[in-house]
Formats: structure tokens, C-alpha cells, sequence
């Protein structure tokens, strides 16, 4: 390691460490409404949802389309448990620590399953399988009315946990900011070890070049796999956390629109920063609450700031604040070519 | 008369500042060679003329026109034919198709006078781009360049990657090629190749000319060869 | 004459009509640099390809190291020694020369399944060991789009060198590179040949290197092994001049 | 959020949440205006009390619905949120109500869970749910028709499901039987086979608990088959039809149906007033859910009148076992499941009917909504 | 009860709805195919082809005095598509030509939010639909039952508008052309074809094949802003079972999933919602590269 990585290291742990102390004291600060603070848990459930998807795309390189399935299989596990009508588990199920890890273990489950087929086969296709099965998921669970509720969905009301003496209600702002916060950063912390562990070295060879991992002896599918259970598990836990905020369940957390809110996030943030995907998460609530408030026409203009950025922005927000130009198009070059003729400067980039 | 002439070129891939103002004058009808190291910045000259990475700055003239600015399919129709370093075919067109698709119908090269100085692709003509070896892969470049009937043939390591028998018989072709008026412009590592069919040379060294002259003259520059080339020291026996 | 180190038996492989490998049997020893050459098309890369598995013949075995392993994976095959260079530049594009070299050897050392942890120190030191290898350890910052097609090639020779293989397949090595650089390459291999166990299949357009470093010529064409020798019997050979050397040589 | 008592006077601020995007908007659009137009009357009234309202768009998502009832509870302090179009939005904002002890006014969901298996004590509904406006359609069939040969075709989703249920319930309970079933998905777009299958059963009576876009398109690919002249009857339950009527024009068929509320019934003087001060207001005649927003404006208006105070404490004794007038009759708030019930459901046969662009009721007969209201089945 | 007569009717309604698919889907396949774009915004050109012609001929509309005005508006609907495709092509869709499949996706995710909602400003939520042609609002006799003849002529337009691109692509200089520009652009340009003129061709084309699958869906099923959303992944998945950018592939998928939908529907009901997506998955896992798409070896 040299001595600027050990530099750069030591600034990211102050960086981090500062940001997690800021989150800390962030509700006794008072700037913060308990509204707004709703929407900071709001912003960091996303968050966590973008940063396991991230985890596949931004560092093995697989675009999926459907990880919604995990999401929404963390959603419901939760779900059906507190609900009581998982009647073969333990009634200790229906509380919600126990719940939460039932939940995570079936998404992680349903995440091997799936994944297995999806590995078979890669870039484009792989995005579709991803798609198709996720919504095989969502159709089954749609029309399944007896267990699943159907279209309506199931009601989600945590009970307050009584843990050792102290009693966390999780309707309550506050304590379900700490406890979302509490398992964001462990989730962050664990996926930076992974990304920067031999693992992860060997995921970003896959991203790169998945035929030529197989030949340096890179078991691709086994490490595609792995990445997409490790993603799925992230995936579901953010969907726990989602439903209990959201008072119920419905099979619209395992749609593909669902599927394509961590897509838009990442490329909105920067899926080749790690903390792009956080940013992206913030930007995306922020701009929803900022633009919903304006017109009820709001993707309208979701929509008219998505198409120049990605233009103009291709590494997302974090690109825009490095000051990496590095555009898809350069705006001046894009600007003269619709006056003249003039070549944008486009390169020929083959391969 | 030259046929072209880059002026003072710098290019650029994004940020980074690959071509140092090159400059190279090229009479019709001759044969020129641009040697140098890996990465000296070769093949970037010859995708800086076809426009594939335009300059930034400096000027290009082809046939007395100044062609800077243009895209590079009319730059082509002007009367350049490329035959690229990665081979780079149709894949998913068979290899007739990959000649047709270019071919210039009142050009001096028809699909089977091609045929016949590579025998190899009528053998393989119903065959997709993509399955054929990287020997054959390389024949057709070569056949999909001479069919659109260019004036400038720039032809960047034609030699590549072709068997012995195959790299003479190119020699020769490109000799009849050189025969028939066709101005080559040709990159190599194979100096030997190169020095058989050039007249002159041009040594790049990073982004730069760094020696012109003769190719009689460059044999027997013994420093500037140990220098940019360090040919012989290679060869064995 | 010590076990050989790959063993082929009757390897066919047809693609419709075409049969580009032809009832191949042959087998590798150690003590040999091994050439494969012929005429394009005559089936070389595909020869590797089914050594490598990542085409499975229409029929016939490959054995390494005694073991069939004509029904494993790639990445099995490579855990067992065998490793490829390929004949088109195939690298990790956007990674660091670094960590294109450092990749491979993770992929062969017990870390690979380190999820949290960091590189060991020999598995730095080791890279360093390749880098310097093939002389890459000026640029081993550099990301890999970013260099020429000669620098490329020779960090796809290191790839290929840092699984650590006992039998390495080359695909033109020396293709696009300049002679310097091909001389190098030429001394590298036959270095590591006499010098460490790892022995080295190639396949070669240029003909000098080959009867300069070679022990053992095989000449294919048309997907048929037509000669097999010395570089001085295949020299003499005539249907190998004929077919493949164009009279001159 | 308003639990401070101030009387019978002040302000009582209303969110209301509906979607307001999407294929949902052309119910939510409606209640929108509905609510509008109640508040611009209570406060241009002498009434000591004034009603703000705040709309919001919940997308047809619980998502974002909750996330603009939270935002309407906790940053604009509104006083009860009303609207919601779709049960599922419904069902997690009513949640999410009694976590902030806020009153909830469903006025357009039609989903009976709230009501029963999913009823709290800040949830009301001033409108008829599905199963109440289903019997009644089922009674008004029997009524209406001489066939016994049923055959469903259904949109297969909750809503879907639970109106068939109902249906095919109260019609076996009648005497008729069941032939064919066919559940197509939601936004399908091609119904040729539920089409076929359906006229090869030869079926008297058709019934679908379709609606909008979905029946729009039905209709239409019907008409290629000739299917409504080879069917006897046919029954559409989804409770409103003049949209479809309105986007068909001459391509709509008749139909026996139920409605929650059609601007011509009954023929009072009420309602009267609250066309005209419709049509004055929108420059177009009133659909049923602007209605009904509007009625459970002035619920909520009665229930503070009634309790003297605004707090939510108030409101929901206020409500409890209220009577008040709406456009379409008298609603009675049951104290036992907080679910209104109706004096007049409105079913009968439509068709074209004289100075309208669309197809009206050419022949009305409603149903006393007290007769289809099953006994309370509610733990509040 | 299934009889041999129901089987035969519900596969020629499945080729019928099949047809409509196809026309929705071919323009995103030869977008795909030829540009390597994958244009999210396709489900969105569709839509505007519905409500294009449904201004043009509904009361008031452009050509609503005009006799045979629905035909007018078969071909006035989509060429005004194609014009937007080709605006959105030039400004829009040519910069990323050369990026990855997933910026393409966002970009033109962007895209269907702006024109979506931009028609939902523009002309409202309300439903809109379209009486069917006069000329053609009639039954044929199809083993012994009234079938509507409107689609039988969406079987004759499908299937002619397949064997007119199968020509043109197939078998002519031009659909070489086309393809060569596909497979390498940069080549191409290199070699003299006017690439940026064969992209915005394709461009328009594809966005004109939308705007017909739009204006022939306007009598069949009900006009709504988000109907493009609802179209689009119904597209995907026919375009990848047959094989991105294979026409073939596109004809054979949509006809696929229409006839086996309908199949579904008689013997597996249940089954009926996830047929699609099953049968996408099934066809990746045992034929990756779809039914129709070549594989070139590594
Ligand atoms: N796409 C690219 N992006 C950034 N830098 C590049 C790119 N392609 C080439 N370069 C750099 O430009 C310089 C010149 O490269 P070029 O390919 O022109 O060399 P060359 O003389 O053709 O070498 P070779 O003999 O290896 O083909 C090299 O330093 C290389 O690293
Ligand atoms: N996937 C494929 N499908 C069909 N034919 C193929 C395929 N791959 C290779 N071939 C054919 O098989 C033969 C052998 O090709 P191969 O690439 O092995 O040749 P090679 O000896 O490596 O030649 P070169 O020296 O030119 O690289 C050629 O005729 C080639 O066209
Ligand atoms: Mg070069
Ligand atoms: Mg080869």
C-alpha cells in the first residue's frame, strides 16, 4: 500500500466516520421536521436497496432488471410472519427481529433460486431473465389472493419490541431513524469490506470480462451467483424496513417499476463510486418530494432531468462533483452540432 | 503530386494527448511505410486521416481538398481504403456479403479478381465474418478494402498474424496493387515486410516524426534502426 | 520420456460441414517447447479452444496431467495448470495493469474466497514478481484501454503467466509486437520453459522464432497433424513446404 | 395532528388523497373537485366552521400514498384525510391514520376490509362498499330478468374476486347457476377468447365487475363479435359507467348496472342544487365519486355541527350514528363498523337516454341500501 | 368443454393479438438489431400512434370530414410518429449510440416519462377509443361462428408488413448495408457507408412500424397515456424470445405468445399471467440467444 492510498484511506475513514456522527445527532439538531426525517429513512431504505443492486452492476458488471423480487420477497416474508400466517413457524416468528431475519434468509433463498437460472446466461439477456422472473414472482403473487392478498396487499403493523427493559416502537420517527440508520452503516460497512476484499477483485475481473475471468480460473458462475444472494439479501432487508414504513405490502414492491428505481438511482448517482448509489438514493427522494410538491406532473420533470444527465453526465452526480467532464457528449460539442453540421467529436470507440 | 498531405496534427483520445503534430507528405502512387514502437502512435495517425479520431488541431488534405471535418464515410468515398489492425469484419455477414456491402460496382476490383488472390474466402464465401480463422479474417479486410476501389490504401500490420506463404503472396499482391496507380500508406512491425514494399518511411516516436527519408537510406541507418526499430537484434541463428 | 503433460486422443471437431480438428492424437511432454503451426484456418485456435474447454469436441478426450478432463470446466482446467494466452488482446480493459496481473493469482490461491479481508502481502509480492516479469512494472498503474495494442499484448502474457500454469497455451505471442519487444518475449519464454516447470505450447506465423526456440514442431492443416518433429525434420518436410512455408524459408 | 378541541367553530383542514395520475385519475380527478366544491360552499356559507382542503396524488401507490398522508398529518397538521381511490392505498393509509390518531374519511374505495377485518377507530366510509353496491345489483337482476345462466367474466385481481364472490353468492341464493367463469388480467387488451368462451356457454346473463379502460376495450372487441345481440343480459358491476359510455359514444351497449350515484336520481331538490352548482362550477355534470367526496365533506361537517368540537375525539363521536342529507339521499354513519350505509342504491338499465351525449338510466330501480348492509362484523 | 373447433378459434385469435404484438414489437427489434439501442421510449411511440389517430379522426379532428378517414389516418398517425422518432433520434439517441445497453435504457426511460406524461398534459387521463372502420366492421364465418373480420385484416397487415422487412432486409444491397452498419459502425463509416443516414433511417422506420401497431390498436383497445408502458414489456420479451434483432424472431415470438396465451387460456387458466414470462425464461435457458438469434463464436 502506498503511502497516498494510506492518505486517501485515512480521509475516507474521517469522511465516514464524520458522516455517520452527523447522522447520529442529525434528529436533535432540530433542522429536521419529523416529516423530513421520514424522508431522510425514506432516502436511506432506497439507499440500501440501490447500493446491493450496485453491488451486481456497478462491480460484477450484471445489469438486473427484476431485483425487485428480493425487495418485495423481504417485504412480504416480513409480511405474512408478523401477520401470523406463516402457522408452521414458531409464533416467535411473529415478532419483529425474528421476522426481519426470517425475512432476509427466504429473500437470500428465493435470490439463490432465481439467481442460479439468471447466471446462465449474461449482459443483455441476463437483464431479461431477471425481468421475466421477477415478474413471474409478482403474477403469482398478484393473483394468489388467499395468501398473499392479492392486488391489495397484506397490513403491516410492527408491534413494539420489548428488548431487555427498553421498549422500541417502530411506529415512532425517531426510533425507526436509528434503527434504519444502525443497519445501513453495518450494510455499507460490510459491502465496502466485500468490494475491496479478494472477492471483490475477482467480481470486478468478471465485470471486465467474463470470458477471460474463466481462463485465469475464476469459477464465473459460482462468483455471479454468490454476488447475486449477497445482493438479494441487502435487497430484502431494505424491503423489510420498507414495509413496516409503508403499512402494508403490496405486490407493486416486486414490480419491474420497483425493479427500475435502484437502476435510476445508481446511474443518477454514479455506479462507478461507491457512495453513488447513497447520492443517487437522496437525489431521487428529494427530487420526487421537491418536484411533487411543484405539479402533480412531476415525472414530467423527473423525466427532463434524467434524459441531460445521462447525456452530459454519464457518471451520475458523483461525476458532476469530482468535475469529471468525461460526458457522453460534451455540451458545447452537442450544442454546435445542432447548429451546423459539424461533427459532434464523437470517437469511434469500438469495443 | 502529393495526394496527401497532414499538416501539424494533434490528436486526442479524451484528455489524453497522443498525437504531438505529425506531419507527412504523400506523392500519388508511392508506397510509404510508418514505423515505430508499440503505442508511437501509428495507428492513431491512420484513424486521425480517415477521421475515426479526428484532430484537434493541424490539417489534412487529401487529392488537394482539405478533408478535415468530415465524416469519415466521406472521407472514404474520396478515395481512402483502410484495412484495420483488429481485424475488424462483419461477423454476423458471410464473406461475400461483408465484399458486397462495400463493393464499388464501376471499381477496378471485382468480388472474384479478390477471389482469386485469396483463394481461401471463395472457399469460405458462405461463411459468416465471425467463424473464420484470424488468418482469413485478415484476407478479407484486405479484399473489403481493394473492392471500394480506393486511391490511398492505408493498411495498418496487413501482415499480421498470416502465415508465411500468405504473407508472401500479400507482398506480391500488394506489389500489383502498387502496379495499378493505388497509393499505399502501411504500418508494420514486420520491418522486413515492410522494407520489401516501401519506398520511403516515416519513424514515429511518441506522437512525433521523429526521421523521414528513403528506405535505402533507413537500411543502412544502423542508429536510427537501433534506436526506433532495433531491427537485427532479432534476428536468430 | 516422463508422463506426458496433455494428451489428445482422437480429438475431432466439426462445425457443420466443416471439420476444422480432424482425429487429432498427440501428446505433450514437458521436456518439449511444443510449436503448433500451419496455415490460417488449419485449426490452431480451435485446438486450443478444445484444450481449454471453451469449445467441447464433437469427439475425443484431452488429458492433463493424466486426468481426463475433457468434461470440465475452463476454470477447472486452470485450476489443474493449464493456462491460455489468447490470439485477439483479451484483457480486463478497465482495470489497472496491477490488478489485471494480481486477478489471476488471487483466482489461484486460497483468498479468492476472501470476502472481507485484504490481500495478503504474497500475493503482492508475487505480482510484483510477474510484473517485472514482463516488464510491465513502469505502467502497472495504467489502466488497460489506455495502452497500445504491443503494451496490451504483453500484459495479456502476464495474465496468462500469473495462473501460475504448468502447461501454457500462447496464440501468437509475438503478434503486433515490435521486434525489441518480440525478442523479449522470445528470451522470456524460452527462459521460463528451461528454467521453471512450466512448459509452453505456442502457436507462431513467424517462422524464425519458431525453429529458434521450438523442440518440437507440429504442423497442422486442415485440422490433421501432417507432420510432427524436430524444426529440422519439419524443414525438410515437404508437404510442409508446400502447404505452409510457400517454397521459400 | 387536530385533536385539540376548539368548538363548534374554526377551521378544519381536510387532505385529501386520491390519485390524481395515472389510469386511477379519472376517479381521482372527480374527487378532487368534489371536495373542492364542498369547502368553496361551507365557507362562502354562514357556517362557523371553515374546511381547507390540500390535495396530494398517491399515484394508485401505497407508497406514496403513505408517504403523503405523512406528510399531510405531520408537516401540513391537516385534520382528517379523505379519498383514497384504491383499497390497497386505502388499507395502509387507514394503518398509518391510527398510528397518528387522525380521523380517515374513505369516500371512494370500495374495498370491505376497512370496514370489517381491517376496521380502527379513526377508519369511516360514507359511501357504499362493494358488497353492499353488489347486492344490490344482484337483487336488481333478479328483478330485471327472466335468465338463470350466469357467466362471469372477471378481472382478476382483489377487487375482481371479492365482487364476483358477492355476486355469485346472492345470485345462486336466487335460483341461478353459474355456467362460465373467466378471469382475464388486468389491462389484458385482447379478450377474444374470454369473448368466444363466453357466448359458446350461451349464458343469460354476463356478468363483469370490469371497468374503464379494461371494459372500454371488452366492449369493443365484443361489438366485432356481435356478442351483446347474442346476449340476453349484461351485467356491469364496477359501480360507474359513464366514463365508458363517454370514450365508447355510439359503440356503447346496454347494460343493466349499478351506480354509486348518477346525477339524475333521486329528484329532489338537493340534488338538484348540487348539479347546478356543479355544472357551474366545472362546466360538466357531476360523475358519481365527485359525489361522494362532496357528501363526506359535509359528513365531516355535520359530525363537528353534532359534537361541537373538531378534534378527532369529537369528529368520531360526531360521526358515529350520524344522519345527514347528501345529493343522493340520506347516509347513516353505523357507529358498530363506521360504515355508511345509503338510503338508495342506484341500479337499473342503461342506455341511450334523451338530451345526454351518453348513456344514462332508462329504467331506475333502486335498492334500499339498508336491505344489502350485512350485520357489523368489525372489532373496533 | 375444449373441442376441436374452440382449439382452432383460439389459435387464430392468438395469431390475431399475436399480429398486433408483432407490429408493436418489430421496431424495437430493428432498433435493436441495427442501432444495438434499446429504446425504452418504443411502448411510448405506440401510444402516440393510438392518440394520433385518434385525433385525427374523432369528432373535429383533422380528417374527420374526410371520407375514409380511418385509412387516411393509418398512414397520416404513424408517419407523424416517425417524425418524432426521427427528432428524437437526431437529438437525443445519437450520442449514446456507443454506450452501454443501460444508459441507452435510462435514457429512454427519461423519454417515456417526458412523452407519457407530456400526453397526459397534453390531452388528460380520460380514456379515448375509436369506432372501427365502416368498410371492415364486419363478420367473416370461421367454423361456423361470426369472427370480426377487423382481425383478420390485422393477420393480412401483420403479415404483409413482416414479408415486405424480410424482403428489404434479406435480400436486397440495402438490408446488407443496414446490417454490416449494425454489426460494426464505426467499420462501416470507415469503408464509405453513410452510417448516421442508415441509423436515422432505421430510426424512422422503426418508430413508423410503432405508429401503425398504435393506429391499428386504436379500435381494438382503449387510448390511455400509460398503454405504451404496458406494451413495452410485453415487446421485450417477444423480441428477445425470437432473438434481439431478428425479424424472424419477432414474428415467430409474438405469434408465439399470442397462440400459446390463448392456449393457456383453455387448458391452463391459472397459468395464464406468467405464460409470457415463462416462456422468456424457458427460451433463454435452453436457446440463449432466442429462437431465431445466430450465435457467433467467441
Ligand atoms: N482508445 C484509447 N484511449 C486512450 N489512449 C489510447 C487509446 N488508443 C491508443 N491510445 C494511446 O495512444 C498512443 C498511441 O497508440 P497507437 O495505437 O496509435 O500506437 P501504435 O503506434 O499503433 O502502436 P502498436 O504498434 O502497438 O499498434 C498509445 O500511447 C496508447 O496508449
Ligand atoms: N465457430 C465457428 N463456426 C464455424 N467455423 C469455424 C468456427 N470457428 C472456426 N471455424 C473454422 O474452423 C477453421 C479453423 O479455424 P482456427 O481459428 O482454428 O484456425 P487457425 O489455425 O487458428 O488459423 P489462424 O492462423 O488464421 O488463426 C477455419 O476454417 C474457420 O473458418
Ligand atoms: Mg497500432
Ligand atoms: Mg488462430
Amino acid at each position: 500500500m502506498t503511502a497516498v492510498d494510506r492518505l486517501r484511506d485515512s480521509r475516507t475513514a474521517v469522511l465516514s466516520l464524520g458522516a455517520v456522527l452527523a447522522m447520529l445527532v442529525l434528529p436533535f439538531t432540530g433542522i429536521l421536521s419529523t416529516f423530513h426525517l421520514g424522508l431522510v429513512i425514506s432516502a436511506m431504505v432506497l439507499a440500501l436497496f440501490a447500493m446491493s443492486f450496485n453491488l451486481l452492476f456497478g462491480y460484477t458488471g450484471m445489469l438486473s432488471f427484476g431485483h425487485a423480487a428480493y425487495f418485495g420477497t423481504g417485504a412480504y416474508t416480513l409480511a405474512l410472519a408478523l401477520d401470523g400466517q406463516l402457522g408452521f413457524l414458531p409464533s416467535a416468528f411473529e415478532s419483529f427481529f425474528p421476522a426481519l431475519l426470517l425475512a432476509v434468509v427466504v429473500a437470500a433463498l428465493v435470490a439463490l433460486v432465481l439467481g442460479y437460472l439468471c447466471v446462465q446466461r449474461g449482459d443483455i439477456y441476463f437483464a431479461i431473465l431477471t425481468l421475466a422472473l421477477s415478474m413471474m414472482l409478482y403474477e403469482t403473487i398478484y393473483t394468489w389472493n388467499d395468501f398473499t392478498g392479492g392486488s391489495d396487499g397484506i397490513t403491516v403493523l410492527a408491534e413494539p419490541i420489548e428488548l431487555g427493559g427498553l421498549t422500541l416502537n417502530l411506529i415512532d420517527t425517531g426510533t425507526f431513524y436509528y434503527l434504519t440508520l444502525a443497519i445501513l452503516v453495518v450494510s455499507i460497512v460490510f459491502i465496502w469490506r466485500l468490494i475491496n476484499s479478494p472477492y471483490g477483485e475477482l467480481l470486478l475481473s468478471i465485470r471486465e470480462n467474463p470470458e477471460r475471468a474463466t481462463m485465469i480460473g475464476v469459477p464465473v458462475k459460482r462468483y455471479q451467483l454468490s454476488a447475486f444472494v449477497i445482493a438479494g439479501t441487502f435487497a430484502g432487508l431494505a424491503g423489510t424496513l420498507f414495509a413496516v414504513r409503508t403499512f402494508i405490502v403490496t405486490p407493486h414492491t416486486l414490480h419491474w417499476s420497483m425493479s427500475a428505481e435502484p437502476v435510476m438511482m445508481t446511474l443518477l448517482g454514479g455506479p462507478s463510486a461507491f457512495v453513488g448509489p447513497i447520492i443517487g438514493a437522496v437525489m431521487f427522494v428529494g427530487l420526487e418530494q421537491f418536484l411533487s410538491n411543484i405539479t402533480e406532473y412531476w415525472q414530467f420533470g423527473l423525466g427532463l432531468l434524467i434524459v441531460p444527465i445521462v447525456l452530459f453526465f454519464p457518471d451520475g452526480l458523483v461525476g458532476i462533483l469530482r468535475g469529471d467532464s468525461g460526458g457522453i457528449v460534451d455540451v458545447r460539442d452537442y450544442l454546435s452540432g445542432l447548429v451546423g453540421d459539424e461533427p459532434t467529436g464523437k470517437e469511434d470507440t469500438h469495443e | 503530386m502529393s495526394i496527401l498531405t497532414v499538416d501539424d496534427i494533434h490528436t486526442y483520445y479524451g484528455q489524453s494527448h497522443v498525437l504531438h503534430g505529425v506531419s507527412l507528405d504523400i506523392e500519388s502512387g508511392e508506397s510509404v511505410a510508418l514505423l515505430g514502437r508499440n503505442g508511437a502512435g501509428k495507428t492513431t495517425t491512420l484513424r486521425s486521416i480517415l477521421g475515426m479520431t479526428p484532430p484537434r488541431e493541424g490539417e489534412i488534405t487529401f487529392k488537394g481538398e482539405p478533408i478535415d471535418g468530415l465524416e469519415p464515410y466521406q472521407i472514404a468515398r474520396r478515395g481512402i481504403g483502410i484495412v484495420p489492425e483488429e481485424r475488424r469484419v462483419f461477423p454476423e455477414l458471410t464473406v461475400g456479403d461483408n465484399i458486397d456491402v462495400v463493393m464499388d460496382d464501376d471499381g477496378e476490383w471485382s468480388k472474384d479478381r479478390v477471389y482469386d488472390v485469396f483463394p481461401a474466402l471463395r472457399e469460405h464465401q458462405d461463411q459468416l465474418g465471425g467463424q473464420l480463422s484470424g488468418g482469413q479474417q485478415q484476407m478479407l479486410t484486405i479484399a473489403r478494402a481493394l473492392v471500394t476501389d480506393p486511391d490511398l490504401l492505408l493498411l495498418d500490420e496487413p501482415s499480421e498474424g498470416l502465415a508465411p506463404n500468405i504473407v508472401a503472396d500479400l507482398k506480391s499482391l500488394l506489389s500489383d496493387v502498387l502496379d495499378t496507380g493505388i497509393t499505399v500508406l502501411l504500418t508494420e512491425q514486420n520491418t522486413e515486410f515492410a522494407f520489401d514494399l516501401a519506398e520511403r518511411a516515416y519513424i514515429l516516436s511518441k506522437g512525433d516524426v521523429a526521421w523521414r527519408g528513403d528506405i535505402e537510406t533507413l537500411q543502412e541507418s544502423d542508429d536510427v534502426i537501433g534506436k526506433y526499430l532495433s531491427v537485427g537484434a532479432v534476428e536468430v541463428d | 520420456m516422463s508422463d506426458p503433460l496433455l494428451e489428445l486422443d482422437g480429438l475431432t471437431k466439426r462445425f457443420g460441414e466443416l471439420t476444422a480438428v480432424d482425429d487429432v492424437t498427440r501428446s505433450i511432454h514437458e521436456d518439449d517447447l511444443t510449436a503448433l503451426i500451419g496455415p490460417n484456418g488449419a485449426g490452431k485456435t480451435t485446438i486450443y479452444n478444445l484444450m481449454t474447454g471453451v469449445l467441447s469436441p464433437t469427439s475425443g478426450s484431452v488429458r492433463f496431467m493424466g486426468e481426463d478432463v475433457t468434461d470440465l470446466e475452463p476454470h477447472e482446467r486452470v485450476h489443474r495448470g493449464l493456462g491460455r494466452s489468447y490470439q485477439v488482446t483479451n484483457v480486463f480493459e478497465g482495470l489497472s495493469v496491477r490488478r489485471n496481473i494480481r486477478a489471476p493469482i488471487i483466482a489461484r490461491s486460497k483468498q479468492r474466497w476472501n470476502l472481507l479481508g485484504s490481500t495478503t502481502e504474497e500475493i503482492e509480492s508475487e505480482t510484483d514478481r510477474v510484473l517485472d516479469l514482463v516488464g510491465l512494472g513502469d505502467i502497472e498503474d495504467t489502466e488497460c484501454s489506455a495502452l497500445s495494442y504491443g503494451d496490451k499484448r504483453r500484459v495479456e502474457i502476464g495474465v496468462s503467466l500469473a495462473t501460475d500454469p504448468n502447461l501454457v497455451l500462447l496464440d501468437e505471442p509475438t503478434a503486433g509486437m515490435n521486434p525489441t519487444e518480440t525478442e523479449r518475449m522470445v528470451d522470456l519464454v524460452q527462459n521460463l520453459d528451461a528454467e521453471t516447470e512450466q512448459s509452453f505450447f505456442m502457436t507462431e506465423h513467424d517462422i524464425e522464432i519458431i525453429f529458434s526456440i521450438a523442440s518440437r514442431i507440429l504442423v497442422l492443416d486442415r485440422g490433421a497433424v501432417i507432420a510432427d518433429g524436430t524444426p529440422e525434420e519439419i524443414r525438410q518436410n515437404e508437404r510442409v513446404q508446400s502447404a505452409y512455408l510457400g517454397g521459400e524459408a | 395532528a387536530g385533536n385539540q378541541g376548539n368548538g363548534g367553530s374554526g377551521t378544519i383542514s381536510v387532505g385529501h388523497l386520491a390519485a390524481l395520475s395515472g389510469p386511477f385519475a379519472t376517479i381521482g380527478n372527480p374527487s378532487r373537485d368534489g371536495a373542492d366544491l364542498a369547502a368553496k360552499q361551507i365557507n362562502n356559507s354562514d357556517s362557523d366552521i371553515e374546511i381547507d382542503v390540500t390535495h396530494a396524488d398517491t399515484e394508485s401507490s401505497p407508497e406514496t400514498g403513505v408517504t403523503k398522508a405523512r406528510e399531510l398529518v405531520q408537516q401540513e397538521n391537516i385534520d382528517v384525510l379523505m379519498g383514497f381511490g384504491s383499497s390497497s392505498v386505502a388499507k395502509a393509509v387507514s394503518e398509518f391514520a391510527n398510528t397518528q390518531d387522525t380521523l380517515m374519511v374513505t369516500t371512494i374505495a370500495q374495498t370491505p376490509d376497512i370496514t370489517t377485518s381491517g376496521c380502527n377507530r379513526v377508519t369511516f366510509r360514507t359511501a357504499s362498499n362493494l358488497d353492499q353496491l353488489t347486492t344490490a345489483l344482484a337483487q336488481t337482476t333478479d328483478e330485471m330478468t327472466d335468465g338463470t345462466r350466469i357467466a362471469g367474466i372477471l378481472p382478476d385481481y382483489t377487487f375482481g374476486q371479492q365482487t364476483w364472490e358477492v355476486y355469485q353468492r346472492e345470485m345462486e341464493n336466487l335460483g341461478a347457476e353459474v355456467v362460465n367463469e373467466t378471469f382475464p388480467s388486468f389491462g389484458q387488451g385482447d379478450y377474444q377468447n374470454e369473448i368466444q368462451e363466453t357466448l359458446n356457454a350461451d349464458p343469460d346473463i354476463v356478468y363483469t365487475s370490469m371497468w374503464a379502460g379494461d371494459l372500454i376495450t371488452f366492449i369493443q372487441q365484443a361489438n366485432g363479435f356481435d356478442f351483446f345481440e347474442q346476449i340476453p343480459d349484461f351485467v356491469a358491476g364496477s359501480g360507474a359507467i359513464t366514463d365508458v359510455s363517454r370514450s365508447l359514444g355510439s359503440d356503447m351497449q346496454e347494460m343493466i348496472a349499478v351506480d354509486r350515484y348518477f346525477f339524475q336520481y333521486p329528484d329532489t331538490e338537493n340534488n338538484q342544487q348540487f348539479v347546478d352548482a356543479w355544472q357551474s362550477e366545472y362546466d360538466e355534470i357531476p360523475v358519481n365519486v365527485g359525489q361522494e367526496t362532496y357528501a363526506g365533506v359535509y359528513g365531516v361537517l355535520e359530525a363537528a355541527n353534532a359534537s361541537g368540537g373538531t378534534s378527532t375525539d369529537d369528529l368520531i363521536s360526531g360521526l358515529e350514528g350520524l344522519e345527514w342529507q347528501a345529493p343522493e339521499g340520506t347516509k347513516t354513519m353505523r357507529a358498530a363498523d363506521h360504515q355508511a350505509i345509503d338510503d338508495n342504491i342506484w341500479t337499473g338499465r342503461v342506455g341511450p337516454v334523451d338530451d345526454l351525449d351518453f348513456y344514462g338510466f332508462t329504467e331506475m330501480l333502486p335498492v334500499d341500501g339498508a336491505s344489502v348492509t350485512p350485520e357489523p362484523d368489525c372489532d373496533l | 368443454m375444449v373441442t376441436l373447433d374452440s382449439i382452432a378459434l383460439a389459435i387464430v385469435s392468438g395469431i390475431a393479438n399475436g399480429m398486433l404484438l408483432f407490429l408493436a414489437a418489430v421496431g424495437l427489434t430493428l432498433i435493436f438489431g441495427v442501432l444495438d439501442v434499446l429504446n425504452f421510449a418504443h411502448g411510448s411511440l405506440y401510444m402516440l400512434g393510438a392518440y394520433f389517430t385518434y385525433f385525427l379522426v374523432s369528432d373535429g379532428g383533422l380528417l374527420a370530414s374526410l371520407p375514409g378517414s380511418f385509412w387516411l389516418a393509418l398512414v397520416v398517425a404513424p408517419l407523424l410518429v416517425a417524425l418524432v422518432g426521427v427528432v428524437m433520434e437526431r437529438f437525443i439517441i445519437r450520442p449514446v449510440y456507443d454506450q452501454d445497453h443501460e444508459f441507452q435504457l435510462l435514457l429512454t426511460f427519461g423519454l417515456v416519462l417526458v412523452i407519457d406524461n407530456g400526453a397526459r398534459i397534453l390531452w388528460g387521463t380520460d380514456f379515448r377509443s375509436v369506432s372501427p372502420p365502416g368498410l371492415i366492421d364486419f363478420q367473416i364465418n370461421l367454423l361456423g361462428s361470426g369472427y370480426p373480420f377487423y382481425n383478420v385484416f390485422l393477420i393480412i397487415v401483420g403479415a404483409l408488413a413482416a414479408l415486405t422487412m424480410w424482403l428489404v432486409f434479406e435480400r436486397t444491397r440495402v438490408g446488407k448495408i443496414v446490417r454490416a452498419s449494425s454489426q460494426d459502425r464505426g467499420m462501416a463509416n470507415a469503408l464509405g457507408v453513410n452510417v448516421p443516414l442508415v441509423f436515422t433511417g432505421t430510426f424512422l422506420l422503426g418508430s413508423l412500424l410503432a405508429g401503425l401497431g398504435g393506429a391499428l390498436a386504436a379500435p381494438y383497445q382503449s387510448i390511455q397515456p400509460t398503454m405504451g408502458e404496458s406494451i413495452i414489456i410485453e415487446s421485450f420479451i417477444i423480441v428477445v424470445i425470437g432473438g434481439l434483432g431478428s425479424f424472424g424472431g419477432a414474428f415467430a415470438g409474438a405469434l408465439l405468445i399470442g397462440v400459446v396465451n390463448s392456449l393457456a387460456f383453455l387448458y391452463l387458466p391459472s397459468l395464464q399471467p406468467v405464460i409470457p414470462f415463462l416462456l422468456v425464461a424457458v427460451v433463454l435457458l435452453t436457446r440463449p440467444a432466442g429462437l431465431f438469434g445466430k450465435e457467433v463464436a467467441a
